[in-house]
Parts: structure tokens; C-alpha cells; sequence
């Protein structure tokens, strides 16, 4: 780890090993992923498909799928350890704790439910609040998020809703019991250029306002480049390079991030025609 | 603002209900059609079946002039179509009654054994399906797929004879294939022609027992069957809603185990209930067999005596009748679909 | 001679470890439900058909190793020899109905207009009545031969084919590859033969082994109602009718055996069904 | 009505592949659900050997445009020529011997192939289509395709599930280019590959232009890719191009608030180039299309005369024009 931030991290992954089991044969998904969350921070996680980004969001919410565990390593949440077997602890640190937002808003929310009764019910399972205050907190939420109609949005099913509304009511869940970090995986991917900024711009805003401690997981530097304070870069499950965004972004140290970098740029490949004089 | 919301929802719900009723009046009428159409076709003229294979052609000419068939096909139809609005399904050879009473006797027991088992079919097959789903790749898991993909290969038949012999020769614990009214039992109030219903809406309660103690054998044979497919389907639709994105986003916000099984179970539903409507007329055919092995009286035996004895009004009339119900349990599930997923409601 | 008890012995190797264990098997005792129905007849002293009143009703028995009948019959050459009949017309019956059903269905489903409503409304009002009392009407009043069985097996398969394949096509017709295709100057009869068809038929395949097991049981369900297959042809569900007077007598191997083969029978196609549906998720993977 | 945005380009004697004209397309959908406007009132033509670039956001009828350019989709009015050839109300046949020289490459590198056909099969089929070709000729043929895409023989004998997403997508461009064609048009062709993978592909596509003088039509709602490619470009929003011009000239000083502020919202690789301040609100409208200017719901210098009619297209520079009102004024964004 590269104490790069001054800050005191608030969530950290140290050495952390994952591998899929699958009848006999064993594949390594993570192999000694560190990273480091500074308090109220923004850390952005890139790299490309099968990185082994996502998995590492997940084992860090205890949500691995099916047949993937975790080996060996650490992660803790403001100095306690997330990794001891015990669901009920990890129930009080999800959506308490740790929101989390998905990369598909219009599949993460459940389909036959109205957005208030599922937001309520994400709200009861933690909080202990009289009826009506429920309500006020929703809907203070959705308005939170920039929704302005807000008793319309209340109603409706998430099918009703357009991308960019899906996941504004994604994030506006995903706060609604007030967790100090927020781990975003892939938030924009798929959004219309004029709503990822839309969403970007929230996230930024609301980790401003409420000292959030946001995980982005990308594979768009952009991305990282105009939001977030630091990055790790993943590749083939390792993390290859871990700095501040502006020194790994301009002087990458690790090959990999320097491909990476190269790739996004793609104004390097114009082709010689153009550059002629016509 | 919204108790109009409520009103306006309330109309569109009636509109809509309105308007697959009126849907399914082609469908009703082309039952009706291929139903005069198919005995038609397949039997010939009913008039030489009636009148048996040593009849002269004197008798069956009268017996042709007596049913209709001297006249043209056209107008024998015509005639059909006006009897069925008229509600009439002709008179049975047989029991020289109007076919429309004969079947309003029985239906009531045949609906009796196939509502039953359809509910409690939907009961066991959602809920060891979800238990299967829950635990998918554990041992129950595997006890539960085993045991259903063995019971779909089960004939029904086979089983009630199996069930008959253990439960009524062996163990002497189930009574006798003596239908839904035991000789010398405790009957109830003949009301809708249901025993068990009868007796439940007259508080009877001895013939109540007695009414159980004749259902319970038949209708286990049915439910054994019939969970299977349905645990099946329910297994693979809560598998499928468990390890969609929505549970996922559920477990991320900590909602607890109770509720993301309700969502899961929930969002499985819809496939359930679609397949609900295909599998009644497939219980229906199952209760002719289970009925004849009973000896159950209800109107899928009626219709079997009915075919041996070359009874043609009485085929017809529960060939109809059947046709009549399975389509509006289509509607009933069609109607289901939309209340239950918001996605296709309206 | 001992060349080709390796070879079968190699053989047998490669099918067991083979992952798709439901295939195989299923395949298996079909294959072995075929060979036995002219295997076993062939080699037992008893024939199929021959009464005999002297051993009628007796209990399983060395010598009967299923028991008789109340004809004495020997249930143990007739369980084996049933699958000539049932097997036979239910592949028949069944077969016609998946083809011709496939075929309106691909129809029905490339012509998505009015032909395609007529006929999926049509196919709606077949599927509207209990099929087996549709069955057992045709049958009984089509003359009660096993013509009309198969007839009427494959009457009621149609609409069910049909359905299937019409569904799988419109969704295939909308994939981007039969656009990439359009685009490539495929004409419409190519398009539909090389590219939509092949790609249509899976679920239709898959149907079969699930139309096969159900059909069997139909045909032997009519039979026990008495129309359809009549005694003393050796044939599952007549058996099963033979038995039925018996079963609150205690005599329950007239109707238990024919009973498990025909679960047996039934079960394989499933199996089969599930190994092939199997084996096109591995390939689509 | 708007005027033909793109006359001749300076250079003389360069020949036009396709010109398009008026081209308007709506979707009927099912009752009371409205009708779609994917594409209203669109004209452009490109020059052969040049690339014009598409870029709009999803619903902004750019792949409308593309398949109409192909004749897979047929119009509600207005004329395609591409190659000289009048594709509207041609008959389907002579439309399939005209598609060996003009192609398409889609968004979905595996959903393009059809997944029971090998890479070699995928690869031949047009050639079968459109030429003599067969046995070893063909053969030989399918391998140097392949060898021009960069894709090792042995993938040949693969099916399409196994292969990588770059690999399908070079046997889709190989399919596309086997019958020689003169006119190739691309649908996002990079647009679900990972970073690194997108760069290979698009150098690919260039090679190929320089190789065979192809003509492109790329459509694409990423800019970097459109700087990287094309020549000229067009900027979509709700069914209708909204500003169209040489690429350097429209992405360094656009005129239509829609394209400013796409351009200032990509999100640079460079910390130290940040994005514009400004972020447009709200969503595009699907269903309701206001006699006006569509883009005027969000826009953040909309006046009352906005809402009267389309505007028109105006001249702002040499080839260069932008159907807005303030075309000749920069965007105020601070909202």
C-alpha cells in the first residue's frame, strides 16, 4: 500500500485472496488485492472486464456468488473486521454501513413492488420509525437525489422509469439508513453521455455534502480522472498500481496502467490522412 | 386526488376484464364449433350408433328424423349453435334426461376433485420448490429434484390402484373405490352436488368426516402427480428471481433473509400462474382416469359411460362443458397475471 | 469376438464418463426397453397372447416371475413385449404431430400476421379441452382402432409443437444475427432454412421427450378406460385394467408390473428430454 | 424544408458514395401506444473514401439512419443513394445483389454471428451469396480474410461462443469485407468491447479504409471514437441532425448547444482538463415532439421564437452548419 493519502482510511482490503471452487478444480479470482478507502474520499477501482473489480466490491459487502470465497485476507470498516463468519453482523453493516449501487438500475430494484414500499421496507429492516416519518424520510430522500416529482416517482414501478430515474432512486436507496461508504460498480455504464454526467454529478455532490466515502468501481478513467481523489488499477485480479489519480494517470509506473492509459486516449490513433493539410 | 386515481383504476381494471370476457367469446364459440365439428367427423351419423348395429333402415331413418341428422350439415349446426345459447346440450341416450342436468349432478364432484388438488398441488409444489431453490445444490435440494422428475413419469391411474391396495387391502385405513358417498353413510344435504362442500356449508359434521374419508385417497393421488410439475417450475423461477440483480441490490441494503424469500417467491409467481391454466385441463383428463378408478360418479365418468355406450348428446355436452371451463379458468389466470406483476398489468 | 467385447467394453467406458448422465441413460433403457420387447419374448416358453385358465391368478413365482392373470397369462413375457405397441405408435403419433406442428409453427411464426392469429387461435381452442377425453371421443367414435390412436396422438401434439416453434421464431427472427444475415443478401428462403430453422428447433426437440412420455401415457390411459389398445394385446395400460377388479382382492402384480414398466418407460423419455436440453446449454454456452 | 447542409467539400471531382435526402422514419407501434419518430427530415452525403461519423445519444434514431442506409429498414419518405444506386422502392432482389458492395458491422460482436455457424462458415456465406467461389478457392479465400483482420487460421474451425469480444468482432469485419465492398457501415462497432480491445479494432478499420479505399458511416455516441476516425461528422438529437461539419471544425467550435455540451461532458483522461461546468437537465422527451425545436425543453438559452418551428440550418463556417437560432452565439452555461 502506498500511504499516499494523509487521511485515516475507513475501509481497507488487505492481502485479500478469493478463488472459485468449482468440483475439484480451484481458480484464483483475487490474488493479495489491497486497497485503501481514505475517509470521505473518493477511490476509483478501474480496469477492464475480468479484472477481478467487481468481485472485489462484492467480497467486500460479503456478497460473493455462488461457489466464490474468500481465502485469506483482511478487510475492515472503520478498524472492525468485515471477514468473521457471521451473517447477521454483515446484515447490520449492509445498506448500514456500506450502500451499495449496481451497475443496472432498472434490474436492481425489484420489479413488483412501487418504489416507496420497497424503499420502506429497506428503511424498517433497519431503522425504527414511526409510519408516517417513513414517508417524510423517502420521499426527503428522492428529492435528495434530484427528483423533483417526487409523489409521482413515490408511486410508480421501476419499470416506469427511465435509466437515468432508476438510478437516482437506486442511490437514494441505497442512503437511505445513512452509511458512511458508498461502493458504486459501474454507476453510469450504459447511461446516455448527458445522464452519466447527470448521475456523476450527484454521487460528487452528495459525498461532499454528507462526508460519503465512495468506491467507484470503472473501467472508464475518465471517470477517474474528474472525480475521483485516487485510483487502483486491476488487472488479471491484482492491483497492479495504487497512487493518486493525478501521478498514476500522468506518470504510470506499472506497464499495464500505461497501456490502459494509452488505449483511452484514442486521439493518438488518428490516422496520418487527417493530420495532412488538406 | 386519490380517490380518483382509485376510480380511474378501478375502471380500467373493469374495462379490461370486460374486455378479455368479450374475448373469449370467439374461442367459445369455436369450441362449440369443433366440438360438432370433431364427433362429427370422427363418429358419422350418431343416428346408426343410437339405433344399434341390427337396426332396420326404417328405425334408423326415424331415429335420424327423431335427432336431426336428415338434415343438411349446415342447418344441424345451426341448430346446435341455437340449442347451446338456448343452454341446451341435448338429451342423453342413456339416461333419457336433458344432458345440461345430467352434467350439473356431476360436475360438482369432478370440480370438487380438481380445484382441490389444484390448490393443494400449488401449496406443496410452491413451497418445496422454493425450499429446493433455497438450497440449491444441497442435499434437499437434490431430494426434492429427484423425487419430482420421478413423479411426473408416475401414471395416475397406476398410483390410485397402488394407493388402493395399500391404504384399503393392506392397511384398511382408506375405504373402498365406492365413490364420494360411502353405501349407508352419513350423507349430507344435496345442495351443489358436492359432498364435502355440502357438508361444510351445512355444518354437518359427521358427514362431513365421512365425505374426507372418501376424498382423501383419489385426491392424493392427484396432488402426488401434480406437485411435481409445479415443483419443478417454482423451483426454477425462484432460482431464477433469486440470482437476479433486484435480490442482489435487496441483500446489499441488508434487508433480512425473511424478505428477500418473499421477494423471491413473489417474483416467481407469474410463470406459476400461467402454468396454472395449462395444467387444469391436463387435471381435468386426469380425473377421468382417477374417477373411473374411484368409481367417483362425477361428470368425467358420466362422459366415459357416456363413449361406451355410444351416448353421443352426453360426449358432446362434456366435451363442451370441459372446452367451457378450461377457457374460463384461462381467463381467471389471465386476469391473475396482470394483478400479480405490475409489469404487464393494463 | 474378443476385438469386439473390447470395443464394447471401450464404448460403455466412454458413455459413463460422459457428463451428460441424463442423455445417456435415458437413451439407454430405451434402447433397452426396444431390445427387450423382442429379446425376451423370443426366449421365454411362454407365449405372449397364450391362455392358459390352469396357472390363472398365481402370485410371482419362479416359474412366473410377475405372476398371471386372471387368464394365465404370463405377465413377465407381456410387460416386455408391450413397448412393440405402445412404443411404436406413440413415436408415430407423436413424430407426426412434432413435425407437422414445427412446420405450421415456423409458419405461423415467419407470417406473424393474420394467418399466424388464425392458427395460434385455433391451436388455443384444441388446447382448450382436456385431451384425454378429446382422445377417448375420437377414438371410441372414429371406430376404436389403433389408426385412429396414433391419428389423434398426433392431432393433439400439433398445437403444443406449434405453439413452441412459433414462439422460438419470433424471437430468433428479431436476433441481430438474422439481421446480419438480411444485410449479408441472405433471400427469404435461405434466410428461413439456413438460419431460422436451424436455430428454431432446439425447444421443439426438447418437447419430444416430454411429448413422447406424455403420449405414452395417454395410450395407456385410454386402453385402461377400455378404448384404444383392447385385451388380450399386450399393452401396459390394458394390463393395468386387468388388474384393476383385482387390486381390493389383494392380487396386486396383474396390475403393479405393467404399472412400473410403464413408469419406466415414461421416466426415460424425461431423462432423455432433460439430457438433450442439457446438451444445447452447453453448446449455446 | 432544410437545405442540403453538405455541398461539395472543396476538393473537386471527388465523387459522392451515398447522399441521402429528407430521410424520415417512424415505428408504428401498437394501439394507444404512440407512434415513434426515430428519424425526421435527415440529409447528408459522404465522399468515397471518407468517413462521416453519426453521433447522438441512444433513441436519437443514429441506428435508424444506418439500417435505412442499408435498405434493411424501409423509409417513410425521402431518397437514399448509395453508389450511385436509388435504394428506395428498390426491388428486394436487385437490393440482395447490391449488398456485396455495401455492408454492415453491428453494435453486438457475438449476437451478429449465428451461433451454429463456424467462424470459416460465417465468413464464407458471403461469398457464397455473392460469388463464383468454392472448394479450396474458397478456402483460401476465407483465410486470407481472416489473416487481413489479424485472426489466426486455427480459429477458423471455433464456434462464435468461443471466441474473445475482439475476436468476434474482427470475424464480423471480415464477413462484412469479403465480398469487397465499397461501402461499409458501422454501428457502434466498439461500443461493448473493453478499452484496449476498442483501439485494436478501430485501428483495424482504418487500416482497412487506407487498404481498400473504403467509405465508412460511423455511428457512435463516443466522441473520442468519432475524433479518432471520421472526417466529417453529424450530431443527432431526437430523429434530427442538429449540426453537421468537418470533425476538428464542429468538435472544436461547435455551434449547436447540444453538441457544445456533449463535447463538454466528455470526461478527459486528463485530470488536468476538466469538463464543461454546465450539465443539461432532464431527459430526452420519447413520445412528445413539440412543433419547435426539440432540443429546446433543455436548453439552457431557450426563448419564446425556439418553440415556433424547426429551426432552420445556418452557415456558421465552410461546410460547417448548425440548425439553432444562436448558432453564431456561444452557450451561457452557468446555471
Amino acid at each position: 500500500m502506498t500511504p499516499s493519502d494523509a487521511r485515516h482510511p475507513i475501509l481497507t482490503v488487505e492481502n485479500l485472496f478469493v478463488e472459485l471452487s468449482r468440483k475439484k478444480a480451484v481458480t484464483p479470482i483475487l490474488q493479495d488485492v489491497s486497497l485503501s478507502l481514505p475517509e470521505a474520499g473518493m477511490l476509483g477501482l478501474v480496469g477492464e472486464t475480468g479484472s477481478g473489480k467487481t468481485m472485489t466490491a462484492r467480497a467486500i459487502i460479503g456478497l460473493l456468488p455462488p461457489g466464490v470465497h474468500v481465502k485469506s485476507g483482511s478487510i475492515t470498516l472503520d478498524g472492525s473486521e468485515l471477514l468473521v463468519d457471521n451473517s447477521t453482523a454483515m446484515r447490520e453493516v449492509r445498506g448500514v454501513q456500506i450502500g451499495m449501487v449496481f451497475q443496472n438500475p432498472r434490474t436492481a430494484l425489484y420489479p413488483m413492488s412501487s418504489v416507496e414500499a420497497q424503499m420502506k421496507r429497506v428503511l424498517r429492516a433497519h431503522l425504527n420509525l414511526a409510519r408516517p416519518n417513513r414517508a417524510t424520510r423517502i420521499h426527503e430522500y428522492l428529492r435528495l437525489v434530484g427528483i423533483d416529482d417526487v409523489r409521482r416517482v413515490a408511486r410508480s414501478y421501476p419499470h416506469e422509469l427511465s435509466g437515468g430515474m432508476a438510478q437516482r432512486v437506486v442511490i437514494a436507496t441505497s442512503l437511505l439508513c445513512e452509511p458512511t461508504v458508498l461502493i458504486a460498480d459501474e454507476p453510469t455504464t450504459g447511461l446516455d453521455a448527458t445522464i452519466q454526467r447527470q448521475i456523476l454529478e450527484l454521487i460528487a455532490d452528495l459525498q461532499a455534502r454528507f462526508s460519503l466515502s465512495v468506491l467507484i468501481i470503472t473501467h472508464d478513467l475518465g471517470i477517474v480522472a474528474q472525480y475521483c481523489d485516487s485510483v487502483s488499477v486491476m488487472n488479471e485480479g491484482r492491483v497492479v498500481e495504487h497512487g493518486p489519480k493525478r501521478q498514476v494517470l500522468k506518470s504510470p509506473a506499472h506497464e499495464y496502467s500505461e497501456r490502459l492509459i494509452a488505449a483511452s486516449d484514442l486521439r493518438r490513433i488518428r490516422r496520418a490522412k487527417t493530420s495532412e493539410p488538406q | 386526488m386519490n380517490a380518483e386515481a382509485a376510480i380511474m383504476n378501478a375502471r380500467q381494471w373493469l374495462w379490461l376484464i370486460a374486455k378479455r370476457v368479450i374475448f373469449t367469446i370467439p374461442i367459445l364459440f369455436g369450441v362449440a364449433t369443433a366440438t360438432f365439428f370433431l364427433t362429427r367427423l370422427a363418429g358419422g351419423d350418431p343416428a346408426y350408433q343410437i339405433a344399434g348395429p341390427f337396426a332396420t333402415d326404417e328405425v334408423i331413418a326415424a331415429v335420424q328424423k327423431q335427432i336431426g341428422t336428415d338434415m343438411p350439415i349446415g342447418d344441424q349446426y345451426a341448430a346446435f349453435l341455437g340449442d347451446i345459447l338456448r343452454g341446451d346440450l341435448g338429451t342423453s341416450i342413456f339416461t333419457d334426461r336433458p344432458v345440461i342436468s345430467d352434467l350439473a349432478d356431476r360436475l360438482p364432484a369432478t370440480l370438487t376433485l380438481v380445484i382441490l388438488a389444484l390448490a393443494f398441488s400449488l401449496v406443496f409444489g410452491l413451497a418445496l420448490g422454493s425450499f429446493a431453490a433455497y438450497r440449491r445444490g444441497r442435499a434437499g435440494d437434490k431430494v426434492v429434484r429427484v423425487g419430482s422428475f420421478s413423479a411426473l413419469s408416475v401414471p395416475d391411474f397406476w398410483l390410485g390402484l397402488v394407493l388402493l391396495f395399500l391404504f384399503f387391502f393392506r392397511f384398511g385405513i382408506a375405504p373402498g373405490p365406492t365413490g364420494q358417498i360411502a353405501l349407508g353413510a352419513t350423507a349430507p344435504r344435496d345442495i351443489t352436488g358436492s359432498a364435502i362442500f355440502d357438508a361444510a356449508i351445512t355444518f354437518d359434521s359427521a358427514a362431513f368426516r365421512a365425505a374426507l374419508h372418501q376424498l382423501w385417497l383419489p385426491l392424493m393421488t392427484m396432488v402426488f402427480i401434480f406437485t411435481a410439475p409445479i415443483t419443478r417450475l417454482a423451483r426454477s423461477a425462484v432460482i431464477e428471481s433469486l440470482t437476479s440483480d433486484s435480490i442482489l441490490f435487496g441483500r446489499a441494503c441488508g434487508l433480512p433473509k425473511r424478505q428477500l424469500w418473499a421477494y423471491a417467491t413473489r417474483a416467481a409467481l407469474p410463470p406459476v400462474v400461467t402454468f396454472v391454466g395449462i395444467l387444469f385441463s391436463v387435471l381435468l383428463s386426469s380425473a377421468v382416469l382417477v374417477e373411473a378408478v374411484f368409481s367417483w360418479g362425477g361428470a368425467a365418468q358420466y362422459a366415459v359411460n357416456a363413449i361406451r355406450q355410444n351416448d353421443f348428446p352426453a360426449v358432446q355436452g362434456f366435451v363442451m362443458a370441459a372446452g367451457v371451463f378450461s377457457v374460463a379458468i384461462f381467463l381467471v389466470v389471465d386476469i391473475l397475471y396482470r394483478v400479480i406483476d405490475p409489469r404487464v398489468r393494463l | 469376438m474378443r476385438a469386439l467385447r473390447l470395443a464394447a467394453g471401450k464404448l460403455l467406458r466412454q458413455i459413463s464418463s460422459a457428463s451428460n448422465h441424463s442423455l445417456v441413460w435415458g437413451a439407454l433403457i430405451i434402447a433397452a426397453l426396444a431390445v427387450g420387447a423382442y429379446l425376451v419374448p423370443a426366449i421365454s416358453e411362454f407365449g405372449a397372447e397364450a391362455a392358459n385358465p390352469r396357472e390363472a391368478l398365481q402370485p410371482p413365482s419362479a416359474r412366473h416371475p410377475f405372476g398371471t392373470d386372471r387368464s394365465g397369462f404370463d405377465i413377465f413375457v407381456r410387460v416386455f413385449h408391450a413397448p412393440r405397441i405402445d412404443l411404436s405408435i406413440v413415436v408415430l403419433g407423436v413424430g407426426i404431430g412434432a413435425v407437422l406442428g414445427s412446420l405450421l409453427g415456423v409458419l405461423a411464426g415467419f407470417s406473424r400476421r393474420f394467418m399466424g392469429e388464425v392458427s395460434m387461435r385455433l391451436a388455443d381452442i384444441v388446447q382448450a379441452f382436456p385431451l384425454l377425453i378429446l382422445a377417448i371421443a375420437l377414438v371410441s367414435l372414429g371406430g376404436n382402432s389403433l389408426t385412429t390412436v396414433w391419428l389423434v396422438l398426433a392431432f393433439v401434439n400439433v398445437p403444443v409443437f406449434m405453439r413452441l416453434t412459433r414462439s422460438r421464431v419470433l424471437t430468433v427472427r428479431e436476433q441481430r444475427y438474422i439481421q446480419a444475415s438480411v444485410a449479408l443478401g441472405n433471400s427469404t428462403p435461405r434466410l428461413v432454412f439456413r438460419h431460422i430453422l436451424p436455430n428454431s428447433l432446439g425447444p421443439a426437440v426438447v418437447q419430444f421427450g416430454v411429448s413422447m412420455g406424455y403420449g405414452i401415457l395417454t395410450l395407456a390411459g385410454l386402453a385402461f378406460l377400455g378404448v384404444g389398445v383392447q385385451l388380450p394385446t399386450p399393452e401396459w395400460g390394458s394390463m393395468i385394467l386387468g388388474g384393476s377388479n383385482y387390486i381390493t382382492t389383494g392380487q396386486w402384480w396383474i396390475s403393479l408390473f405393467p404399472g412400473v414398466f410403464l413408469a419406466i418407460a415414461v421416466f426415460a423419455f424425461n431423462l432423455l428430454s432433460e439430457g438433450i436440453e442439457q446438451a444445447r446449454e452447453v453448446h449455446a454456452r | 424544408m432544410s437545405s442540403l447542409p453538405m455541398g461539395n467539400t472543396g476538393q473537386e471531382g471527388a465523387s459522392i458514395a451515398i447522399a441521402v435526402e429528407g430521410l424520415t422514419k417512424t415505428f408504428h407501434t401498437r394501439r394507444g401506444i404512440p407512434n415513434v419518430v426515430a428519424v425526421e427530415d435527415v440529409s447528408f452525403s459522404v465522399e468515397t473514401g471518407s468517413t462521416l461519423g453519426i453521433v447522438g445519444e441512444s433513441g436519437s434514431g443514429k441506428s435508424t439512419v444506418a439500417r435505412c442506409l442499408l435498405g434493411l429498414t424501409p423509409v417513410d419518405s425521402g431518397a437514399i443513394e448509395v453508389l450511385g444506386r436509388s435504394l428506395v422502392g428498390a426491388p428486394a432482389k436487385q437490393l440482395r445483389s447490391w449488398r456485396s458492395e455495401m455492408q454492415i458491422v453491428f453494435q453486438e460482436p457475438y449476437e451478429s454471428l449465428d451461433p451454429r455457424y463456424r467462424v470459416h462458415q460465417a465468413v464464407a456465406e458471403p461469398l457464397l451469396l455473392h460469388t463464383d467461389l468454392r472448394g479450396d478457392v474458397l478456402g483460401r479465400k476465407v483465410l486470407d480474410l481472416l489473416e487481413h483482420v489479424s485472426l489466426q487460421p486455427e480459429l477458423a474451425r471455433r464456434y462464435p461462443h468461443e471466441l474473445s469480444g475482439g475476436q468476434q468482432q474482427r470475424v464480423n469485419i471480415a464477413r462484412a469485407l469479403a465480398t469487397s465492398p465499397k461501402v461499409l457501415v458501422l454501428d457502434e462497432p466498439t461500443a461493448s468491447l473493453d478499452v484496449s480491445v476498442q483501439e485494436g479494432v478501430l485501428r483495424l478499420l482504418l487500416a482497412l479504409q487506407e487498404e481498400f479505399g473504403l467509405t465508412y458511416v460511423l455511428i457512435s455516441h463516443d466522441l473520442t471514437a468519432i475524433r479518432a476516425v471520421c472526417e466529417q461528422v453529424a450530431v443527432m438529437y431526437a430523429g434530427r441532425f442538429v449540426e453537421i461539419g468537418p470533425v476538428d471544425e464542429v468538435l472544436s467550435n461547435p455551434r449547436h448547444p447540444y453538441t457544445e455540451f456533449l463535447i463538454g461532458a466528455e470526461l478527459s483522461v486528463d485530470p488536468d482538463v476538466s469538463p464543461l461546468a454546465g450539465i443539461v437537465r432532464g431527459e430526452v422527451a420519447t413520445s412528445e415532439r413539440p412543433p419547435g425545436c426539440l432540443f429546446a425543453p433543455r436548453c439552457p438559452m431557450r426563448v419564446d421564437q425556439c418553440e415556433e418551428g424547426r429551426p432552420l440550418f445556418e452557415s456558421v463556417a465552410p461546410d460547417h452548419v448548425a440548425a439553432c437560432l444562436f448558432a453564431d452565439r456561444s452557450v451561457d452555461w452557468s446555471d
